[in-house]
C-alpha cells in the first residue's frame, strides 16, 4: 500500500484540465462534421468554462479578501448550465429541422447561401 | 461737333442696329439704303464739322472721356475718343472713303434679297462704327475694341455669301489669322499696364518720350508686340495668308475693309506708337525688314496671278509693306501719307474691278477679259488712273507718298540709322525693286482687261455694260482724288520750300520730340543733298515707267502673252512657284494645322479617354470589382470555415493582446 | 425682414418643392407653371439683396445666424460678400430662365423634374451663403443627389454611366474635405479651447495651421483635401473627364446649371476657403495651380477644336475657360481676381446660353452632332444671330462679357506671371478656333441635309429664355463696372490676407 | 445580503411587461388561436407599454445588487431597442400573413429577444450581461428558423446557431478568465482594476480576446461576419431587420461599457491596433464585397459589417465623444435599417428567392412612397447628407479626428465613398432603369409602407435637425464616463 499524504490539489491543475478541454470541445466543433457531435463538443467547451469557474472560486474562497467573490463564480456555473440547456433544446430542434429538409445532420451539407 | 466725337461712331452703329431690324422684318431695299447710307454719310459730315472746328482751335490733343469701362486694381481704362492730327487725318479719309463705297454698294448690291441686303448694309455700318472707334480711341483698349470689331466686320462680310462654302472659311480663317495678331496687341496692352499703369495715348507716349532710358526696353518689348498685331491686322508676312482669301466678300467690302481702310490700321497703330519704335532701334528695324520683304515678296505673287482681285490683293499687300518700309525708316508722316493715297487709288483700283466684274456677270478671271475699254469707258479712265497712281508717275497721288518712302529708306541707309545702314540700303533696293514689279503687274491687269480683244464668251461680251452712276460716281470721285490726293504731300523740300508739305506740316505734332536720350533712333533728317534726292525721284520714275514698257511689250500688241508664255516655260519652277504663291498656306497647314489637330486627337483620344477614364477611372471601379469578386469567396457558404475564422481570430487577437 | 432673407431665400425653392409635392402627377402644366412662378419670385427677392447690398462694406452683409447643434458649435449661418452676391443672382437669374426653357419638353415625370430641380436649387444657393463649414458641407452633398437624378432620369442613352461618374467624381473629393473640416474644428479648439466650425471662426485660426516640415504638414494637407474637392468641382485638368460625360448625357435643364452654377461652386470654395482660410499653404501651392490652370485652357480648347458633338465641344471649352478662372485666382492680383470672379459669371452666363441654345436645336433635330447640321443660317437666321452673338461673348469679343473677365484676369496676371499669360494667350486663339469651326460646320455652308430644311426659326418663348442672358452678356461687355463694384472691396479684404 | 425592493421591480418594469405579453401571447395562441390577426397589435401594445414604463418611472440607477445600472444610458439604448422592435413588429404582421406563418411564437421569441437585449444593455456585471446575451440570442437561432419549410431559413438558423453558440462559449469562458484573473465579475471592479494595474496581464488580455471576440460576432465584425450575409439572405426579413440592430446595440454598448471601463484606449496600444485593424478590416471588406452582390438582403449584410466598422472607430476612442458617437450612430443605423429592410420586405415575391437588384428595376415609379423611402435611407447609408447617416459619420469622424485617428477617419470616409457605389446601383436601378419583361407581383402593405416612411423620415428629419439625439446621447453617455 502506497501512502497518499492528503495534499490539496493546486487549483492550477483544475484550471489546466478545464483549458484542455476547452481546447478539445473547440476542435471537436471545428473537426467534426456531424451535427450532433458538434453539439456535444460546445457542450464541453461550455463545461469546461464551468470548471473554470470552479476553480477561480475555489482559489478565491481560499483567500479571505476575496471570499465573497467565490460565490459569483460558483452562481455563474448555475446559470452557465442552465444556459446550456436551452441551447441544447433549441439546437436539437433545430438539427431535426434540417434533417426534415437536407435528410441528413451533416452541417456542410447546409451551403446554399454563400458568396 | 467738339464735345460730341462719340457721335460720329455712335451714328453708324444706330445704322447698324436698324438695318438689322429691318433685315429681320424683310423691309425693302430702299429703307435700308436710306438708313445705310444715311448713317455714314451722317458721321462723314460730323467728321468734317468735327475737324473744321478741330482746325479752329488750339488745343493739339482733345480727349473725351465718356465714361469708366473696365476697373479693377491696376487695371483701369476710360472709354474714351481722341482727336489729334493723326486721328483727325484717318477719320477724315475713312469716312469720306467709306462714304464713298456705301454709295456704290447701293448699285453693286441691288440683286442681293432684301434681307441680304439689308445685313450687308448693317454689316458695313457696324464696320464703320468699329473702324471709327479704332481711329478715334484714345487708349489701347478702346482702339482694341475698335480693332476686334473690324476684324469681326471682315469675318462677317468675307463670309457674306455665307452658303458658300469657301467664303465662311475665308472669313474664319481671317479671323484666326487675325487673332494671332491681336494676341501680340493684347499682350502689349498688358506690358503697357505694367510698365505705365495707363494706356491712355497722352500719358504713356509723353512719358515714354521723356524718359527714353527708363522706358527703352519697355518700348522694344511693346513695340514689337504691337508690330505682330499690325502684321496680323495689315496682313504682313508671315500673316498675310488670309488677305487674298478674303477676297471671297463682295468687292465693295474688299476695297473698303482689304485695301482702302481696316487693313492700314496696322500701319497706324505703329505711326500712333512712333516714340516706342524711335525708342527702339530693334523694333524699328523689324517693322523695315518686315515691310520691306512683304513689298516685294507680293508683287512676285502680283505677277502671275490672273484673278484680278487676287491681283490687287496682292498688290495690296504689298503696298502696306511699303507704307511698314516707311515706318520703319523713320517716316511715319510719308507712311501715313501713303495710307491716304492708297486708300484713294486702291479704293479706285477695287470698284473698278467691281464694276468689271460686275459687267462679266461675276467673271474674275483676266484671262477671259479684254477690251473692256470701249464698253465701260469710265471705268477704265478711273481705274487707269489710279494704276499711274500705284505705279508712281509723278503728279499722280502714288508717286508723292512712295517716293518719299523710298527716298526716306535711301536716306536711313546713307545715314545708317541706327548703324543698320547695310540692311537699310537693301531696303531700299528691295523697294525699288518693287516699284518695278508693281508697275508691271499693274498694267498687265490694265491690259489685260481693258485692252486687246474680248476673250470672253459671245453671251457675256453681248452684256457688257458700263455701270449705273452709283457705282461710276464713287469711281470717278476717287479716280480724281487718285490724281490730286498726292498734293497733300507735296514735297517742298525738293523745291526748298517744305512749307508745301502739308500733311508733314500737319503731323508733325505726333512726332513727339525725344529727350536726350543714351540710344534710341536719331530722326534722319536730309542727310542726303538735294540733288541726290532729285536722282532718286529721277530712279523711281524710270523703274516705273520701265514696268509699263515691259508690261506692254507682253501683255499689248500682236505678240501678247507670247512673251509671258516662253519666259514661264524658261524657269518653270520660278513661274510654277510664283502661281502656287510659294505654297505658303499649305507649308502652314503641314507646318502647324496638322500637327495641331493632330495633337488634339492625342489630347482627346490618348490622355482623355485612354489613361484618365479608362485607365486610372474605370480602372479604380473595376480593380475594387475585382477585390471584391476575389473576396467574396471568403465567405465559402460552410459554417465550420466561419467557426474556425472566429476560433482563429480569438487566438490571434488573445496572442497580440498578450 | 433684411435679417432673415438670405436664409428664407436659400429655403424657398424647398418650400415650393414641398408645394408641389400635394399635387397630381398629370397636372403637368400646373407643375411648370407654379415652378416658374416660383422660381421668379425667388429671382425678384433675391434682387432685393442687389439694391441693400453696400458695396463699400467688405464684410459680410445679410447676415443671419439660427443655433443648430449647439454641442458642436455648429450653427445655420448664412451671410453674403460682394463675391457670393453675385454668384447667388447669377444662380436666382439661371432658375427661371432654365423653367422656361423646359417649358415643352415633352418628358415623362414632370413633376419629379421640377422638385429635384427646386431642391436643387437649395442646395446651389446655400453652398454660395453658408458661413459654417457644416452647413457648407452640407448644401455641398445636397446638390449632388438632385443632379444625380436629373443627369440620371432625364438623360442621354449613356445617362447611368454618367450621372455614377458625376456622383462619384464629386464625392471622392468631399469625402476628404469632411475630414479637413474636421481637422480644422479640433485645431480651432486647441487654439482657442471652443468648440466651433464657423468660418468667421476659422478665419482667426486656421491660418495658424504649420506649412512646414515637408509635404505631411498640416496646413498643406488641409489645403490639398479642399483643393481636390473643388479641383474636381471645377473642373481642373486631370479631373475633368466627368464634366464630358454629365454635359452630353444631362438633359438642357442640367447642363445649364452644371456649367452656370455648379463648376462655380468649386472655384468659389478656392477662393473662399483655400485661399483665405490657408494663405501660407496657398502661396506653396500657386505654381501647381498655375501650370494646371495654363495646361486646363490649352487642353480644354484643343479637345474642345475635335469634338463632333455640340455639347462635348461646349463642356471641353467649359474647360478651358475655367482654366482662366483658376488662372486668375492663382495670380492673385486685384485685378486678376475680380477678372476671375467675373469670368465666373460670364461663363455662366454665356456658357449656359450656349447649352440653352443647343438645347433648343435639339429639341428640333433630336441630335447633336454637328455633322449633322450645316447651312443652318438659311433657315434659322435669327437663331442663328444670337448664337453667334453668345459665341463671341464666350470666346472674348471685345464689347461682349467674355472680354473684359479674360482682359482683367491676363492683365492682372501679367503683373506676375507673363509667360502663364502668354500661354493662356494661345487658349485665346484656340477659342476663337473651334467656337469659329463649330459655327461654321453648323450655320455656314450650303443646306445639305434635308432633315434641316423645315426648321422653324426660334420662337418667342425661346426668344425669352435667352434674352435675359443677352442682355448680360452686352452689359457686363459695355459697362462691367456695375458688377465689378460690389465685389471689389470684397477681394480686396481676400487678398489682404 | 441585499435584499430586492420594489425599486429594483419597477426598474426593470418594460422587462417584466414585455416578458408578461411574450408569456400571454403564447397562452392565447395555445387558447384562442382565432385572434392571431391582433397578435401583432398586442404586442405592439406591449412594446408602447414598455416605452411608456422606461419613461415614466424615474431611472433608480444601479439595481438588483448594483448588477444593472438603470440611468439615462440604460434609457436611451432601450428607447433605441424598443424602436426598432416597433419598426420589426410593423413589418411582421403583413410578412407572417403573405408567408402563411403568422403565429404567437414568432412575437413571443421577439419580445424575449428584446428583453434579451435590454437586460444585455443595461447591466454591468458580467452575469446579467451573459443572461442576457443568450436571452437574446436562443430565440433569433428559432427566429432566423422560423419558415420552417424553407430551405434557406433553416440553412440560416442552423448557421447562425452554430457560431452563435461557439461565440457564446468562448464568451463565457472570457468571462471565467476575467473573473479569476479579478475576482470579481463587476465591470466596475474589472474595470478599475485593470485601468489601475496600467496594462493586461496574460489571463486578462485571453479574457478580453474571448469576450471581443464573442460580442464581434454578434456585431458580425471581421473575421467573425462571415455568417452575417447568409443569415441576412436567409432569414425572414423581419428578423433580419430585428438581428441587423438589435443585437449589435447591445453588443456595442457592453463592448464600449469594456472598453471605457478599463480604459483601453490609454492602457493598452495594442488593443488600439487590433480594434482599428477589424474596425477597418470590417469597413473595407464590407463595402468591397457588398459592391459585387446581387441579392439585396445580402448586401445589406455586407453593407451592415462595414458600418460596425464605423461604429467601432467611435468604441476605440470611446470617452465621452466616443461614447456619444456609438449612441448617435446606432440610433442613425436603426432608423436607416429599419427602412431598408421594411421597403425591402415589401419588394419582394416570395420569401426563398433571393431579392435580385434587377428586380427592382422600374420600381420608383410603380410604388413611389416606398421607393423614395429606400432611395432615402440607401442615400443616408452612404452618408449623404442630409440624412442622419451623414451625421453619425460625421460624429464618429469628429471623435476619431479630436483623439488623433486622422487616419482612422481619412480610411472611414474613403470607405463611405467606396459604398456609394452599390447604394447607387438599387437607387438607379428603381429610378433610371425601365420595368423588367416580366413585372414582380409585389403585393402592397400599407403597414409596411408606413413604416417604411417613417423610419425615411426619421432619417431625413434627425439628419436636418440632429439635437436632440446629440443631446440625449451625452447626457445618456456621461453617466458612463462619469
Amino acid at each position: 500500500m502506497i501512502p497518499v499524504e492528503a495534499v490539496p490539489i493546486p487549483y492550477t491543475w483544475v484550471l489546466a484540465l478545464s483549458a484542455v478541454l476547452f481546447a478539445v470541445g473547440t476542435l471537436g466543433v471545428l473537426l467534426r462534421r456531424n451535427g450532433i457531435a458538434i453539439f456535444l463538443s460546445l457542450e464541453i467547451m461550455l463545461n469546461s468554462a464551468n470548471l473554470a469557474f470552479a476553480a477561480f472560486a475555489f482559489r478565491f474562497a481560499s483567500d479571505h479578501a476575496t471570499a465573497a467573490a467565490a460565490l459569483d463564480g460558483q452562481v455563474f456555473i448555475f446559470f452557465v448550465i442552465a444556459v446550456a440547456a436551452a441551447e441544447a433544446a433549441v439546437g436539437l430542434a433545430l438539427f431535426i429541422v434540417l434533417f426534415r429538409c437536407k435528410g441528413s445532420i451533416d452541417v456542410e451539407r447546409a451551403n446554399i447561401l454563400r458568396w | 461737333m467738339l464735345g460730341s466725337l462719340w457721335l460720329i461712331p455712335i451714328i453708324c452703329l444706330a445704322g447698324a442696329v436698324f438695318n438689322l431690324a429691318l433685315g429681320i422684318v424683310r423691309a425693302p431695299k430702299s429703307a435700308v439704303t436710306l438708313v445705310g447710307v444715311g448713317s455714314v454719310g451722317a458721321s462723314t459730315i460730323a467728321t468734317y464739322a468735327a475737324l473744321w472746328d478741330y482746325l479752329h482751335q488750339p488745343a493739339e490733343v482733345i480727349v473725351e472721356p465718356y465714361f469708366t469701362w473696365i476697373s479693377a486694381g491696376v487695371v483701369n481704362v476710360n472709354a474714351s475718343l481722341q482727336l489729334d492730327p493723326l486721328s483727325a487725318v484717318m477719320t477724315a479719309f475713312v469716312t469720306l472713303v467709306g462714304f464713298l463705297i456705301h454709295v456704290y454698294s447701293i448699285g453693286y448690291m441691288h440683286s442681293e434679297t432684301d434681307a441680304g441686303y439689308a445685313r450687308y448694309f448693317a454689316y458695313l455700318n457696324l464696320f464703320m462704327f468699329s473702324m471709327l472707334l479704332l481711329v478715334l480711341g484714345s487708349n489701347l483698349p478702346v482702339m482694341f475694341v475698335g480693332w476686334e470689331g473690324v476684324g469681326l466686320c471682315s469675318y462677317l462680310l468675307i463670309g457674306y455669301y455665307y452658303d458658300k462654302e469657301w467664303c465662311a472659311a475665308a472669313g474664319k480663317k481671317a479671323f484666326i489669322v487675325n487673332r494671332i495678331g491681336d494676341l501680340g496687341f493684347l499682350l502689349a496692352i498688358f506690358a503697357t499696364i505694367a510698365w505705365f499703369h495707363s494706356t491712355e495715348f497722352t500719358v504713356i507716349f509723353p512719358a515714354a518720350a521723356e524718359h527714353p532710358d527708363q522706358f527703352a526696353g519697355a518700348a522694344t518689348i511693346i513695340g514689337l508686340l504691337l508690330f505682330v498685331g499690325a502684321i496680323g491686322k495689315s496682313a504682313q508676312i508671315p500673316l498675310y495668308v488670309w488677305l487674298p482669301d478674303a477676297m471671297a466678300g463682295p468687292t465693295p467690302v474688299s476695297a473698303l475693309i482689304h485695301a482702302a481702310t481696316m487693313v492700314t490700321a496696322g500701319v497706324y497703330m505703329v505711326v500712333r506708337a512712333n516714340v516706342f519704335y524711335r525708342l527702339s532701334p530693334t523694333a524699328m528695324l523689324a517693322v523695315a525688314i518686315v515691310g520691306g520683304v512683304t513689298a516685294i515678296f507680293a508683287a512676285t505673287i502680283g505677277l502671275v496671278q490672273n484673278d484680278i482681285k487676287k491681283v490687287l490683293a496682292y498688290s495690296t499687300v504689298s503696298q502696306l509693306g511699303y507704307m511698314f518700309l516707311g515706318a520703319g525708316v523713320g517716316a511715319f508722316v510719308a507712311a501715313i501719307f501713303h495710307v491716304v493715297t492708297h486708300a484713294f487709288f486702291k479704293a479706285c483700283l477695287f470698284l473698278g474691278s467691281g464694276s468689271v466684274i460686275h459687267a462679266c456677270g461675276g467673271e474674275q478671271d483676266m484671262r477671259t477679259m479684254g477690251g473692256l475699254r470701249k464698253h465701260m469707258p469710265i471705268t477704265y479712265w478711273t481705274f487707269l488712273a489710279a494704276t499711274l497712281a500705284i505705279s508712281g508717275i509723278p503728279i499722280f497721288a502714288g508717286f508723292f507718298s512712295k517716293d518719299e518712302i523710298l527716298a526716306k529708306a535711301y536716306e536711313a541707309g546713307a545715314a545708317n540709322l541706327n548703324g543698320f545702314g547695310a540692311t537699310y540700303q537693301l531696303l531700299w533696293y528691295l523697294g525699288l525693286a518693287g516699284a518695278l514689279l508693281t508697275a508691271f503687274y499693274m498694267f498687265r491687269v490694265v491690259y489685260m482687261t481693258f485692252h486687246g480683244s474680248f476673250r470672253g464668251s459671245e453671251e457675256t461680251e453681248r452684256h457688257l455694260h458700263e455701270s449705273p452712276p452709283s457705282m461710276t460716281g464713287p469711281l470717278v470721285i476717287l479716280g480724281f482724288l487718285s490724281i490730286v490726293g498726292g498734293f497733300f504731300g507735296f514735297p517742298g523740300q525738293l523745291f526748298g520750300m517744305s512749307g508745301l508739305n502739308l500733311i508733314e506740316r500737319f503731323l508733325h505734332p505726333i512726332i513727339l520730340p525725344i529727350a536726350a536720350a543714351t540710344h534710341g533712333a536719331a530722326h534722319a533728317e536730309h542727310a542726303v543733298g538735294l540733288e541726290t534726292e532729285w536722282l532718286l525721284v529721277a530712279v523711281s520714275v524710270g523703274v516705273a515707267v520701265l514696268g509699263i514698257v515691259i508690261a506692254r511689250r507682253f501683255y499689248l500688241g500682236p505678240k501678247a502673252f507670247v512673251l509671258p508664255r516662253r519666259l514661264a516655260e524658261r524657269l518653270p519652277m520660278v513661274h510654277k512657284m510664283l502661281l502656287g504663291k510659294y505654297w505658303v498656306d499649305e507649308m502652314y497647314h503641314v507646318l502647324i494645322v496638322a500637327p495641331v489637330h493632330r495633337m488634339a486627337m492625342i489630347c482627346w483620344k490618348v490622355i482623355d479617354e485612354l489613361i484618365i477614364d479608362t485607365l486610372f477611372v474605370n480602372g479604380a471601379a473595376f480593380s475594387v470589382e475585382l477585390t471584391g469578386d476575389l473576396l467574396r469567396f471568403t465567405t465559402t457558404g460552410n459554417v465550420r470555415n466561419y467557426v474556425l475564422a472566429v476560433a482563429l481570430a480569438i487566438f490571434a487577437l488573445a496572442t497580440f493582446l498578450w | 425682414m433684411d435679417q432673415h432673407l438670405l436664409f428664407l431665400l436659400t429655403l424657398s425653392p424647398t418650400i415650393f418643392a414641398i408645394l408641389l409635392l400635394p399635387i397630381p402627377k398629370h397636372w403637368k402644366r400646373v407643375h411648370r407653371v407654379v415652378t416658374l412662378i416660383g422660381s421668379t419670385v425667388i429671382f425678384a427677392v433675391s434682387t432685393r439683396l442687389w439694391t441693400g447690398f453696400n458695396p463699400d462694406n467688405p464684410a459680410f452683409q445679410f447676415v443671419d445666424q439660427h443655433q443648430w447643434i449647439p454641442q458642436f458649435g455648429i450653427s445655420i449661418h448664412v451671410g453674403l460678400d460682394g463675391i457670393s452676391l453675385l454668384l447667388v443672382l447669377l444662380t436666382t437669374l439661371l432658375l427661371p430662365v432654365v423653367v422656361l426653357a423646359a417649358w415643352s419638353l415633352n418628358i415623362e415625370h414632370i413633376k419629379s423634374l421640377h422638385i429635384t430641380f427646386l431642391l436643387l436649387a437649395t442646395g446651389m444657393m446655400g453652398t454660395f451663403v453658408s458661413l459654417d463649414l457644416f452647413l457648407f458641407y452640407i448644401f455641398w452633398e445636397i446638390t449632388l443627389i438632385p443632379m444625380y437624378f436629373i443627369i440620371g432620369v432625364w438623360g442621354g442613352p449613356r445617362r447611368i454611366y454618367a450621372a455614377v461618374k458625376f456622383f462619384i467624381f464629386t464625392m471622392v473629393g468631399s469625402v476628404l474635405m469632411l475630414v479637413a473640416i474636421l481637422y480644422l474644428g479640433w485645431f480651432h479648439h486647441q487654439q482657442t479651447g471652443v468648440w466651433s466650425y464657423d468660418y468667421l471662426d476659422f478665419l482667426q485660426t486656421a491660418p495658424l495651421l504649420s506649412v512646414s516640415g515637408g509635404w505631411l504638414a498640416p496646413g498643406l494637407l488641409v489645403f490639398a483635401a479642399f483643393a481636390l474637392a473643388f479641383a474636381i468641382k471645377v473642373p481642373i485638368f486631370p479631373f475633368h473627364t466627368w464634366l464630358p460625360d454629365a454635359h452630353v448625357e444631362a438633359p438642357t435643364t442640367g447642363s445649364v446649371l452644371l456649367a452656370g452654377v455648379l463648376l462655380k461652386m468649386g472655384a468659389y470654395g478656392f477662393m473662399r476657403f483655400n485661399r483665405a482660410l490657408l494663405p501660407d499653404a496657398w502661396d506653396i501651392f500657386v505654381p501647381l495651380i498655375l501650370a494646371l490652370a495654363v495646361i486646363g485652357i490649352i487642353y480644354g480648347a484643343l479637345v474642345a477644336m475635335v469634338q463632333p458633338d455640340v455639347k462635348k465641344l461646349v463642356a471641353y471649352s467649359s474647360v478651358s475657360h475655367m482654366g482662366f478662372v483658376m488662372l486668375g485666382l492663382a495670380a492673385g492680383t486685384q485685378a486678376s481676381t475680380q477678372g476671375a470672379v467675373l469670368q465666373m459669371v460670364n461663363h455662366g452666363l454665356t456658357t449656359g446660353a450656349l447649352f440653352l441654345l443647343v438645347g433648343m436645336i435639339y429639341e428640333r433635330t433630336y441630335t447633336r452632332l454637328i455633322a449633322d447640321f450645316g447651312g443652318l443660317a438659311t433657315v434659322m437666321p435669327v437663331y442663328t444671330g444670337i448664337f453667334l452673338v453668345v459665341t463671341l461673348g464666350s470666346i472674348g469679343l471685345p464689347g461682349l462679357n467674355g472680354f473684359v473677365g479674360e482682359f482683367l484676369i491676363l492683365a492682372g496676371a501679367w503683373q506676375n506671371y507673363p509667360l502663364a499669360v502668354v500661354l493662356a494667350g494661345l487658349g485665346i486663339i484656340l477659342g476663337a478656333v473651334y467656337m469659329l469651326w463649330m459655327v461654321q460646320r453648323i450655320f455656314w455652308g450650303p443646306l445639305d441635309n434635308p432633315k434641316n430644311e423645315g426648321l422653324s426659326d426660334i420662337r418667342f418663348r425661346e426668344l425669352m429664355v435667352v434674352a435675359p442672358l443677352l442682355v448680360l452678356i452686352v452689359w457686363i461687355g459695355i459697362y462691367p463696372t456695375t458688377f465689378l463694384n460690389p465685389m471689389e472691396a470684397a477681394v480686396r479684404l481676400l487678398l489682404a490676407r | 445580503m441585499l435584499t430586492p425592493t420594489h425599486a429594483d421591480l419597477v426598474a426593470i418594469a418594460p422587462e417584466i411587461i414585455l416578458t408578461i405579453t411574450a408569456g400571454l401571447l403564447l397562452i392565447v395562441e395555445a387558447f384562442l388561436p382565432g385572434l392571431r390577426r391582433h397578435f401583432s397589435g398586442l404586442a405592439m401594445v406591449g412594446v408602447l407599454a414598455a416605452i411608456w414604463a422606461r419613461l415614466h418611472f424615474e431611472l433608480p440607477g444601479a439595481v438588483w445588487a448594483g448588477m444593472m445600472q438603470i440611468d439615462e444610458l440604460a434609457a436611451f439604448v432601450d428607447i433605441y431597442i424598443l424602436v426598432a422592435v416597433i419598426f420589426t413588429i410593423a413589418m411582421a404582421g403583413p410578412f407572417l400573413r403573405r408567408t402563411e406563418t403568422e403565429v404567437g411564437e414568432f412575437y413571443a421569441l421577439i419580445l424575449l429577444a428584446t428583453v434579451g437585449a435590454m437586460v444585455m444593455a443595461s447591466s454591468v456585471n458580467l452575469l446579467p450581461i451573459f443572461l442576457g446575451l443568450e436571452l437574446l440570442s436562443i430565440p433569433l437561432y428559432v427566429l432566423n428558423a422560423f419558415l420552417r419549410r424553407s430551405q434557406v431559413s433553416v440553412e440560416a438558423g442552423l448557421k447562425y446557431f452554430v457560431v452563435g453558440a461557439v461565440a457564446s462559449a468562448f464568451l463565457v469562458y472570457g468571462i471565467a478568465l476575467l473573473y479569476g484573473a479579478t475576482a470579481s465579475t463587476d465591470l466596475a471592479v474589472i474595470g478599475s482594476q485593470v485601468a489601475s494595474s496600467g496594462q493586461l496581464n496574460p489571463l486578462v488580455a485571453i479574457g478580453l480576446a474571448m469576450i471581443v471576440g464573442g460580442l464581434a460576432f454578434k456585431l458580425a465584425l471581421v473575421p467573425c461576419h462571415a455568417w452575417a450575409p447568409d443569415v441576412y439572405q436567409g432569414g425572414p426579413t423581419p428578423v433580419t431587420a430585428f438581428l441587423a440592430v438589435v443585437p449589435k446595440g447591445a453588443a456595442l454598448i457592453v463592448l464600449l461599457r469594456l472598453a471605457d471601463g478599463m480604459d483601453l484606449l490609454h492602457i493598452s496600444p495594442q488593443w488600439v491596433a487590433a480594434a482599428a485593424g477589424i474596425a477597418v478590416a470590417s469597413q473595407t471588406l464590407g463595402n468591397i464585397v457588398a459592391i459585387v452582390q446581387s441579392d439585396v438582403k445580402r448586401m445589406l449584410a455586407y453593407s451592415g459589417i462595414a458600418h460596425m466598422g464605423y461604429a467601432m472607430v467611435a468604441v476605440i476612442v470611446a470617452g465621452a465623444d466616443g461614447g456619444a458617437a456609438v449612441l448617435v450612430y446606432l440610433v442613425a443605423y436603426t432608423l436607416m435599417n429599419m427602412g431598408a429592410f421594411a421597403s425591402i420586405a415589401m419588394l419582394s415575391e416570395r420569401e426563398d428567392r433571393p431579392h435580385f437588384i434587377n428586380d427592382l428595376r422600374g420600381q420608383g415609379y410603380k410604388r413611389p412612397i416606398v421607393a423614395l423611402a429606400l432611395t432615402t435611407c440607401l442615400f443616408s447609408l452612404a452618408g449623404v447628407p442630409p440624412f442622419i447617416g451623414f451625421t453619425a459619420k460625421f460624429v464618429v469622424f469628429r471623435a476619431a479626428v479630436n483623439e488623433g485617428f486622422v487616419w482612422l477617419a481619412v480610411i472611414g470616409v474613403v470607405n463611405s465613398l467606396v459604398s456609394a457605389f452599390y447604394y447607387l446601383r438599387v437607387v438607379y436601378a428603381m429610378y433610371m432603369q425601365p420595368l423588367p419583361r416580366r413585372e414582380p407581383k409585389f403585393q402592397f402593405s400599407f403597414q409596411i409602407a408606413t413604416a417604411a416612411a417613417v423610419a425615411a423620415l426619421g432619417v431625413l428629419i434627425l439628419g436636418i435637425y440632429p439635437t436632440p439625439i446629440l443631446e440625449a446621447a451625452q447626457t445618456a453617455i456621461l453617466v458612463l464616463v462619469r
